[in-house]
């Protein structure tokens, strides 16, 4: 069944912008976790890619995540593989991909964060930076 | 225009299916091309063939298929997100194939426009 | 760009999300129970008050009859589109975020 | 399976007061139908029942719903039957089944509406008065 | 003391089984009884045997299945709700059965607490 | 009696909802997302620091570790449960409501 499609998909070569918006909170839902696994398909495709981080979401990022009592997943080492996918895009003068990390600076604030608080490094926009940020993107995943 | 849709709720608890595919018809209707249908999260739901509404409700899940044959439209089904919550080719409606996350981001780069309806 | 809210303004933040972030010039469109931020003269009023400066605000009109909310009740400068309007918005704009 | 769990539920003349509590708006999510079918069946229950709503709940009984143009069940419809349940338990002086339908004046009032919009006669109660009148209940259901 | 409990939400996409499941056992190892565990709209999905979560993920289902058997609990799966979702007898997990709506008004009746979970 | 929140404060309006309705001398636990709401020194923070003053709060303990929510983060006053304390909780007090 699928070949009959794949006419329709001839992307080649075809590298667009892609932007990550991650809203919720983590484990209340699931919807952090499976998002995670997008963006590390998207690096297959050798897309650009924002993985971004506001309201609820920031909370995905916030060290010392320990599920053991609740008996969940905890999902949280693998940002640090996004981190890597980042720094091989960054570092490789023969990879034509920009990655992003960005933490949006209200949600963070109202929340009494501080950058030292993520397992990860990230860049902090303001609304408005980002706002103006996300009109450049040619696909926005929300979940 | 291109577009390429992405669903993340089942067809009762949210309205995000029934208003991609009122979306995905009025899209057709216009003459545009819908490229792919892509259920992720809990909308893999959108697939299952038990499913039987009650008689004075609609049903999404035939709908999407007869939508799907009318159009020839890939309806493309997570593997990962439709193994967790149980729904295998035993119970797959007509019309939809299971695939991998990766047609979601090749529909992304092939639609020019991905439109998200969710939760 | 299109934003899209899907979510009442009473019980979620996803409308004031989205308007922290819209830029000047760009649309927004309430659909689901979103379309409950386009009533007049209730407490979430102001929110699509104030946006209709620098946003154009678009309803889905079969939600809107779904609700029971009359034409009458709504802001005004708030459009009412079907469907097929909804497809009009997203292929007119750049990029449509989904404010889930 | 059923027999083995029948010892547990002796509850002949055991009469309760449940609150069903209904804070989402209709059509967005499927809670507000379904929780209908549950206030129904408490009534083959002779329980007693306060159908209370607040918040988004609210508007589950506006008058003028119309979901043609959606193709979903418009189940507002429901609300009379309820309402009809009420009527019988409070004239029926053989029945010792007490029915309430109430809506919080605050959510009301929030959104803009008067009890004229509303599909069923409702009493309007102030959040005081609903908070206390939620301690004397036994049994809470929400969705 | 005498618990029910009901569950709105699905294993997956929402905290409220997980919740649910912590609460119960939590009460049965005080030596409290569980009445009943009534799955209610997504909850039905809590009760699908084709259900298979990541090795490294807990699963759900299965946890259920096995505390009922342990402490011989009575899990119910609602009718109307589970027939919408394509929740049927051939796909039910082992210690699960089906029943009518009543049977949550039932557990309301008898329990001394009935305690909710969802989203 | 017992309301039990499970919602962010920042995102939903469930604890809004669940504080104007709870009368003195009631309790509220936060578990799941709504643990939330007993950080400190943070613009939430406000919500449950009045509401002190007439209730007790508890938070679950799984559910702030789950979430790296560090104990000495919590606001004054608030005490933390394990799954047992949540069973007693339900227990001690009449009806739980659970602010969906």
């Amino acid at each position: 069944m699928e070949d009959q499609f794949e006419d329709l998909f001839d992307i080649e070569g075809v590298k667009k912008k892609f932007m990550f918006v991650n809203r919720k909170a983590p484990y209340g839902t699931i919807y952090a976790l499976e998002v995670l696994e997008a963006v590390l398909i998207s690096a297959a495709f050798e897309q650009h890619a924002a993985i971004v981080f506001v309201d609820d979401g920031v909370y995905q990022i916030k060290k010392g995540q320990d599920t053991k009592a609740i008996n969940m997943k905890n999902f949280s080492p693998t940002f640090k593989i996004i981190e890597m996918e980042k720094e091989d895009a960054d570092e490789d003068p023969d990879m034509d991909m920009v990655w992003r990390i960005i933490v949006e600076k209200e949600s963070m604030e109202a929340r009494g964060f501080t950058p030292d608080d993520f397992v990860i490094d990230v860049e902090v926009l303001s609304s408005a930076e980002l706002g103006a940020f996300m009109e450049e993107q040619d696909v926005i995943l929300s979940g | 225009m291109k577009f390429g849709i992405m669903v993340n709720e089942g067809p009762f608890t949210h309205q995000a299916s029934d208003s991609a595919y009122h979306f995905a018809k009025a899209a057709l209707d216009k003459g545009h091309q819908v490229l792919r249908i892509f259920f992720y999260y809990d909308g893999v739901n959108n697939a299952n063939k038990l499913s039987q509404p009650q008689a004075d409700d609609r049903n999404l899940i035939k709908l999407w298929g007869e939508l799907g044959k009318e159009h020839n439209l890939d309806l493309v089904v997570c593997v990962a997100a439709a193994l967790r919550r149980g729904i295998k080719e035993e119970i797959l409606a007509e019309g939809f194939r299971i695939s991998g996350l990766g047609q979601l981001i090749e529909a992304g780069v092939a639609a020019d426009r991905l439109v998200v309806f969710g939760d | 760009m299109l934003h899209t809210v899907n979510k009442s303004p009473y019980e979620r933040a996803n409308l004031d999300s989205c308007l922290r972030l819209a830029q000047k010039g760009s649309a927004i469109l309430l659909y689901e129970d979103g379309v409950y931020a386009a009533v007049k003269d209730a407490d979430a009023s102001a929110k699509i008050e104030g946006a209709l400066k620098d946003l154009s605000v678009f309803v889905l009109g079969p939600d809107l009859a779904a609700r029971g909310i009359e034409e009458n009740r709504l802001i005004n400068g708030v459009v009412v589109v079907d469907y097929g309007g909804f497809v009009d918005l997203v292929g007119e704009h750049g990029p449509t975020q989904t404010w889930l």
